[in-house]
């Protein structure tokens, strides 16, 4: 059964019109994928879901509850919880207050601590008490990771988590996700390194121009298939 | 001249400069609000003390706690039902509808109060004094810069020991990602409002007790409630007390040499601090 | 000749290094290329070669003169045009007007007499459609064309981009790299930071690698994509 | 017999600060005017009054004078309370030529205070136009170095004089306390001018203790008074007598210091037992200040009487002026006035005046009165001397401050 | 890059522009004849109208086009105001040319406040303009020659015999006070036209689009070659040229002047912030619109009090909430309506360019 669902969500800023009739469906524990282009609308909809953006009630759908219109820190009780693109993080907080506040509107309990995100990445625990800003940028994700876990939430919505970092900081961070999974969270991932995706991820939707232009297991899907519905060319067009 | 008698009135005149600030601060700090209505909501808060002072015959230490909760309803309200529209980049809505919001509460006041000058009155405290080898202060003097001093570590405490204080400074980095840790940007401004408010009826009870007021006078000190803050830097509040220090020794001082020069002397001193550290003595480290 | 010279220039953000005695040199159409991982300060020295922040030591050339102290404007006037990482467009102003600050300013002449240039450059860089609209209601895709389109109106003798390609599709990103082949084959002198490597390749013909503020290798592309050190640091041990 | 036309009224424009910090002087306004109005009416002459509020603000006061004079078209304005009102309508008249009654100020800081220099005499010219009544500095003097006379002190005075049209005109060294006060032998202490709204006095508390001031005067505004008078007692600083201008004129004010208000001394301009008659009803300063008490539900204050005589004076103009409509004839009207108000006689005859200020300032009796504790709270304010006006009887003597 | 492409051309004129160009000529010859066809107190009226309209045409090309927010504009009013006074009491100078000197004395005043505040930014400097311009009041408060704190008349025969006013008694036989009158109001009105004119000019020019991407971008415009700094200090020196002169007129026709009147925060500022917002911050008609509506408002509720201010200070806050962009950003925003319009449009070309941007700020 699926604990969240979109079913025909739209979004617009403004006059301009982001997301046209978006479905997705997660499953508990599942690891989603959703990948494509600059602009393609990932973040519009992590945002919509997140409460960032509001949307129609009925269009987004959280344990057969609608939650489309509700505020961020709503969907935040409800257990579910985004690692937004670009990290965010406060910089007037140190690391550890950083990873605190994390659960600022949830407290329930479960696998996440301060001390199981410490050891999850051991390299926090040195810097705890550094202004979160002194960190590298693949520190700062991992801070930022963490302060999605502290939740505890049932589902982690992570946006673009390697974006602008060194292949070598990628890995080290993708190597966390396992053990995330293992606490039975539901994960979606928004990724343009389409090879990372497909590693970590069960089921792939791939977006372009707002709309979910190709989805399925990942396992399943050819890499031409992916191609073209990410860049709407064929794979052999590359050179 | 008694240079250490002029010091020491100053550094309390400083006391009274900085509880009038420290709620300025507060609000200036979290949300970047220039609040041009803050003299005048002290005049409000002294007017509720004067009420209850003489309607149900309180002290009127007594009639500020009664106050404070009343007060902080008061600011968490305006706060979340009109300054909250007017946050963002642009630093003309704030100043705009606080510069309303100033002229609003003062002619209220005046119907409701007529121009009268009045007074909230401490008894025998108002004129006691405590000897110092060889100066004398005064006991409410000294008790308000003692209170500012309290006010100060409270909020302090409040601010980095706390985890709403850990809201307060989140949402002041970027309400929007706070949203997402489940803290209503919304509700953290209207309670660091409603905080400043009890504060404001602090400063509020050392105004009323001090020296008269009138609706229309909360505006005269506002300009040092803003010296003092930017003086100390954005968000430092100990900052805002150096800074109501500052201004109030170079008050006495310049007032030693000159009365013509005494409130000249403090604007002097805050362009000077200015002229070398353009952001304050004690900035913050981020923005 | 050389257009750009950096001699041992040093740049500490509080105790982070960002730049570190750098010192290379950029002859007059030449496109130099800069990779390196993320925080590596790539951006960092490009502030400090168009003056947005000032250099803790070493001396800054420029067509010959010492430009170490000049304030960014006096430096683009001589002839430096820049994009930003995070577009910065002047957003109440529609996207011609833009280019007309631009061109008139940058290149110290009256407006009637750049408005055909900037109509032309909106045109090469496919934005002549959007030319009314304010920059403040382009998408991110367009806003980095914008950069690239304000900077060329400067007149540059130096284009310095930063991380333009991010995110293109495979037929944008080729027609970008046209475009910056067309400007350089002008005689514009290029440097470029990208991690889109496989367009940054095409069109630079040394390449610059930069970590923690060192340069730990310039030369041809190929030799520097062989070089284990690069491979280590940036790509990770795997490959 | 009134040689005025029924038909056409004869328009009164009227300036007083009504809001603003200085709403207390215009608090009777209402009062008088209305009470004018029903008076004159009676009497079938017709009069109207187009009244304007200078906020307390000199800016508002010139533009509202103008608007009397241009929009409004009156024939005479009347203006009243302190010089930031009186100064800017003043002037304004004379300027365009333009009748004008002025009162509640004294005449140094209005005359003077018109001048383009006001530090050079010789270029001080009188006004065509412009009349006022009130009484001087050198009648306070007096009525302040009476009341001191009373009391054994070491005659060291400390002087609180801020840097507005009053503190100027009472701390300057040629017309105002400082000369005459060194004649009669008192040691002044003046550590300078200080601007209104002060948080902090303890400069000028240092310069009295240490030159052991026993008498404090000034003309000070009410909150800076109760700032410098908690912190003098604070700083352990005990003048026997402190006699103040401006700010211990309203029982508010007084009453604002709590039983720190006992003995303090002030002028007295108008009390209702001021021993006058109106011109126009005939009654006392007793009947009318009880009609104000009646009517208004709050205790008389000073201003009465002067709002009151600004009326009088303005008929009795008129009467004589022929046609209400000429300027030139209504101001010389003014000029010739002699009539019995509820302020005492008026007459723009210079009497007791410098020859510079003869044709445009008229005075009133001053006395001086000291503030006392009634029994079941509240003030009287009791009048302690009367040297300078005999015929206003005294309610007491002098007593120092406990 | 060398494929033919049709011809663009740059257009700012629209048709509202135009008619309004013909309506604002035929307006000026009737507003210059006023004082032979209304009566005096109109023409005071106007002379209120058009000395607020210059200080704030001259706010809003501070805070609407150059991005700085002074709540010390007062400084410029009351120095330019003392200037003159001090011109005419101890020089003896004419009003009329007071005037004028006073406007330079503004400029040599606003020299050092720019190296002052320019160092701050965004409320910080909103602050120091206010600290700066109490500053300097209560420096001329210790000027004893003109009155101190008291403050002090201008003499009634300088604005008797003030440059022109004989002419104008002997050629239409007015009386010294109208004539007066009169002189300042036509002063007033070619201070407005100047301003109005001076500001459309800027805008239009290569400077005001540099001076639009600074407001936007300070470190982008830098970086394309624009001098921010000079360009601000520019503004701010040409405002405090207009204010001050304004300063001086408004003083010559109230003849008194005090410090705390000629350096009142809420009259010469709060006020004039009202008036542009009310109208719309960041155009030209926004003030003039505004100015309009606070003069009626001011009118029709003078006599109300504290209730008159009141309403005031609830219609400013309920103009910021509801509509940012004032009065006539709301007209404009349905109607496209500009009568001073500066967007660059670019017309032609291969595509259909009909897009507009809409009014600039
Ligand atoms: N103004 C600043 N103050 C303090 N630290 C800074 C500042 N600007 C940049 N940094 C830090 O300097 C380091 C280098 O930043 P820079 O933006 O130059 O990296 P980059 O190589 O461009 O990275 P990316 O690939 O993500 O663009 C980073 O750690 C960054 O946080
Ligand atoms: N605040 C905004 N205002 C207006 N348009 C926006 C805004 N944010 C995003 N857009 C537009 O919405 C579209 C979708 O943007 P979105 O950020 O969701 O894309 P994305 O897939 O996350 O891209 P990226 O890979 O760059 O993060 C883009 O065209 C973008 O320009
Ligand atoms: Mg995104
Ligand atoms: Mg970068």
């Amino acid at each position: 059964m699926a604990l969240l669902e979109t079913r025909g969500l739209t979004a617009s800023y403004g006059d301009f019109q982001a997301l046209f009739g978006v479905d997705i469906t997660v499953g508990a524990g599942e690891t989603i994928a959703i990948i494509g282009a600059n602009g393609a609308g990932k973040t519009t909809l992590m945002r919509s879901i997140s409460g960032v953006l509001a949307n129609a009630a009925s269009s987004i759908l959280y344990r057969d509850e609608p939650i489309g219109a509700l505020p961020a820190p709503d969907i935040l009780a409800r257990g579910i919880a985004m690692v937004p693109e670009g990290r965010k993080l406060f910089p007037s907080l140190s690391v550890e207050e950083n990873l605190l506040i994390g659960n600022y509107g949830r407290k329930v309990d479960g696998p996440w601590t301060l001390e199981s995100v410490f050891s999850l990445f051991p390299v926090l625990k040195e810097r705890r008490d550094n202004p979160a800003t002194a960190l590298s940028g693949g520190q700062q994700q991992m801070v930022a990771i963490g302060r999605g876990l502290m939740s505890n939430p049932a589902v982690l919505l992570c946006d673009e988590i390697s974006l602008g970092l060194a292949p070598v900081v990628v890995r080290d961070i993708y190597a966390a996700f396992p053990r995330i999974r293992e606490t039975g969270a539901s994960i979606v991932i928004v990724e343009q390194d389409i090879a990372q995706a497909l590693k970590v991820a069960d089921r792939v939707y791939c977006m372009m121009e707002g709309r979910v232009t190709l989805f399925g297991r990942a396992a399943d899907l050819s890499r031409n298939d992916i191609h073209k519905a990410y860049f709407g060319t064929d794979h052999h067009e590359l050179a | 001249m008694n240079w250490l008698d002029t010091i020491l009135q100053g550094v309390l005149l400083g006391g009274l400069y900085g509880l009038f600030a420290a709620g300025l601060s507060l609000v200036f700090g979290i949300m970047r609000l220039v609040n041009l209505a803050h003299g005048d909501l002290i005049v409000l808060a002294a007017f509720l003390i004067l009420v209850l002072v003489t309607t149900l015959g309180l002290d009127p230490f007594v009639a500020a706690l009664i106050a404070m909760p009343l007060m902080f309803a008061i600011g968490w309200g305006l706060q979340y039902f009109l300054l909250n529209r007017t946050l963002g980049k642009d630093i003309l809505p704030p100043l705009l509808v606080t510069f309303g919001l100033s002229i609003v509460i003062q002619n209220g006041l005046l119907e409701g109060f007529s121009a009268d000058s009045r007074r909230v009155f401490a008894g025998s405290l108002e004129s006691a004094s405590v000897n110092l080898g060889p100066v004398t202060a005064g006991i409410m003097p000294l008790m308000t810069f003692v209170s500012a001093v309290a006010v100060i570590v409270c909020l302090n405490q409040l601010i980095y020991r706390t985890s709403v204080g850990r809201a307060f400074r989140a949402t002041s980095d970027d309400p929007v990602t706070a949203g997402l840790m489940g803290i209503r940007p919304q509700r953290i401004f209207a309670m660091a409002t409603g905080l400043a408010m009890v504060v404001v009826t602090i400063a509020a009870l050392y105004l009323g007790t001090r020296a008269n007021f009138d609706p229309t006078s909360g505006p005269a000190r506002l300009i040092y409630a803003f010296e003092a803050v930017i003086i100390g830097g954005l968000g430092s509040l100990w900052g805002t007390l150096a800074g109501g220090i500052i201004l109030g020794v170079a008050q006495t001082l310049g007032a030693a040499i000159n009365p013509e020069w005494q409130i000249l002397a403090g604007h002097l001193a805050f362009l000077a601090v200015l002229l070398f550290k353009p952001r304050g003595l004690f900035p913050r480290a981020a923005d | 000749m050389a257009i750009l010279e950096l001699d041992g220039v040093s740049k500490k953000f509080g105790a982070l290094t960002v730049a570190e005695q750098i010192s290379f040199a950029v002859c007059e159409g030449e496109a130099l290329g800069i990779i390196g991982p993320n925080g590596a300060g790539k951006s960092t020295l490009f502030n400090l070669i168009t003056g947005n922040i000032a250099a803790d030591s070493g001396t800054i050339r420029f067509l010959g003169s010492d430009v170490t102290r000049t304030p960014p404007m006096a430096r683009c006037l001589s002839g430096m045009g820049r994009t930003f990482q995070i577009p910065q467009p002047f957003e109440k102003l529609t996207v011609f007007e833009n280019l007309l600050v631009a061109g008139a300013f940058g290149s110290r002449r009256r407006e009637a007499e750049v408005s055909d240039r900037c109509a032309e450059i909106l045109v090469d860089t496919g934005l002549i459609d959007k030319a009314n609209v304010l920059a403040g209601g382009l998408s991110l895709l367009q806003r980095k064309r914008l950069e690239l389109a304000r900077a060329l109106a400067t007149e540059p003798k130096l284009l310095l981009l930063d991380e333009i390609a991010g995110g293109l599709t495979e037929g944008e990103c080729r027609s970008l790299v046209a475009t910056i082949r067309a400007i350089h084959a002008r005689g514009v002198a290029v440097i470029w930071i990208e991690h889109v490597l496989h367009a940054l390749n095409s069109v630079v013909e040394r390449l610059l690698v930069l970590h923690f503020g060192r340069v730990i290798g310039i030369g041809k592309p190929q030799d520097i994509m062989a070089s284990r050190d690069v491979r280590e640091i940036y790509l990770g041990i795997e490959i | 017999a009134p040689a005025i036309a029924q038909d056409a009224a004869i328009k009164l424009g009227y300036v007083s600060p009504q809001t603003g910090p200085l709403a207390a002087f215009g608090e009777a306004d209402k009062f008088v005017i209305d009470s004018f109005l029903t008076t004159t009416k009676s009497m079938g002459l017709n009069y109207e009054v187009v009244v304007k509020d200078s906020q307390s603000n000199p800016n508002r006061a010139a533009e509202v004078a103008k608007e009397l004079i241009v929009t409004d078209e009156v024939n005479l304005i009347l203006v009243a309370s302190t010089p930031e009102t009186t100064n800017p309508v003043a002037t304004t008249c004379e300027a365009e030529e333009m009748p004008c009654i002025s009162t509640v100020a004294p005449w140094q800081p209005w005359f003077i205070g018109q001048q383009g220099n006001p530090g050079d005499p010789t270029s001080w010219k009188p006004f065509n136009y412009a009349y006022h009544f009130f009484w001087g500095l050198e009648d306070v003097i007096s009525v302040f170095t009476n009341m001191w006379a009373q009391i054994e002190t070491n005659k060291k005075v400390g002087g609180l004089f801020p840097n507005d049209g009053d503190g100027n005109a009472w701390g300057d060294k040629v017309v105002g306390f400082p000369p005459v006060l060194e004649k009669m032998g008192y040691g002044l202490i003046d550590p300078g001018r200080y601007q209104n709204m002060t948080d902090d006095f303890s400069a000028q508390i240092n310069a009295f203790k240490s030159g052991q001031c026993e008498i404090i005067t000034g003309v000070v505004i009410p909150p800076d008074f109760t700032t410098f008078w908690n912190q003098a007692k604070q700083q352990g600083f005990a003048p026997k007598i402190a006699s103040i201008g401006k700010a211990l004129l309203f029982p508010q004010t007084v009453e604002a210091l709590g039983n720190a208000g006992h003995n303090l001394s002030s002028e007295v301009w108008w009390t209702p037992s001021h021993p006058f008659k109106s011109s126009l009803t005939g009654e006392s300063a007793t009947q009318v200040a009880a009609a104000f008490t009646k009517a208004t539900n709050r205790p008389w204050t000073q201003p009465i009487g002067f709002a009151h005589a600004l009326f009088e004076l303005a008929v009795d103009a008129m009467k004589r002026a022929g046609d209400p409509k000429d300027g030139d004839a209504v101001a010389q009207a003014i000029a010739a006035t002699k009539l019995d108000t509820l302020v005492g006689p008026i007459a723009w005859d210079g009497k007791g005046l410098p020859p510079f200020a003869a044709k445009n300032i008229a005075k009133t009796p001053l006395v001086g009165g000291q503030w006392r504790l009634k029994d079941g709270g509240g003030y009287d304010l009791v009048i302690t001397d009367n040297k300078t006006a005999p015929n206003i009887p005294v309610g007491g003597k002098m007593e120092a401050i406990a | 890059m060398t494929m033919a492409i049709p011809s663009f051309t740059v257009e700012t004129r629209t048709r509202a522009s135009t008619l309004s160009a013909a309506a604002i000529i035929a307006l000026l010859l009737l507003a210059f004849a006023a004082p032979f066809i209304v009566s005096r107190g109109v023409i005071q009226d106007l002379f209120f109208i058009l000395t607020m309209l210059v200080l704030a045409q001259n706010w809003n090309l501070l805070a609407g086009y150059a991005g700085l927010i002074s709540v010390g504009q007062q400084v410029f009013v009351g120095f330019g105001a003392y200037t003159m006074f001090g011109g005419v009491i101890l020089f003896g100078i004419d009003p009329v040319v007071a005037i004028l000197i006073a406007g330079l004395f503004s400029v040599a005043l606003a020299i050092p406040t720019a190296f002052f505040t320019f160092r701050l930014y965004g409320p910080y400097f909103a602050i120091g303009t206010w600290v700066v311009a109490e500053v300097v009041r209560l420096l001329l408060a210790q000027w004893k020659a003109l009155g101190g704190g008291t403050g002090t008349s201008l003499p009634r025969d300088a604005t008797r015999d003030m440059m022109g006013v004989g002419a104008m008694r002997d050629v239409f036989g007015m009386k010294a006070s109208q004539a007066g009158d009169a002189l300042t109001y036509w002063l007033a009105l070619i201070l407005v036209v100047a301003t109005i004119g001076f500001i459309y000019g800027l805008l239009r020019s290569k400077q005001g689009l540099g001076l639009a991407a600074v407001r936007d971008n300070e470190q982008a415009a830098r970086a394309v070659g624009v001098d921010a700094r000079r360009m601000k200090t520019l503004v701010y020196l040409a405002t405090a040229f207009m204010t001050g002169i304004a300063g001086a007129l408004i003083y010559v026709q109230k003849a008194r002047i005090s410090p705390d009147a000629a350096f009142s925060v809420t009259d010469w500022t709060a006020y004039v912030i009202f008036i542009v917002v009310i109208g719309g911050i960041g155009t030209i008609e926004g003030p003039i619109l505004g100015v309009i509506i606070f003069f009626l408002l001011q009118n029709l509720l003078a006599d109300y009090g504290s209730w008159y201010l009141l309403m005031l200070g609830l219609l400013g806050i309920a103009i910021m909430l509801f509509a940012p962009r004032g009065l006539w950003g709301l007209f404009s925003e349905r109607t496209g309506i500009q009568l001073f319009p500066v967007r660059r449009v670019l017309k032609g070309g291969p595509l259909n360019l009909t897009h507009r941007g809409g009014p600039h700020g």
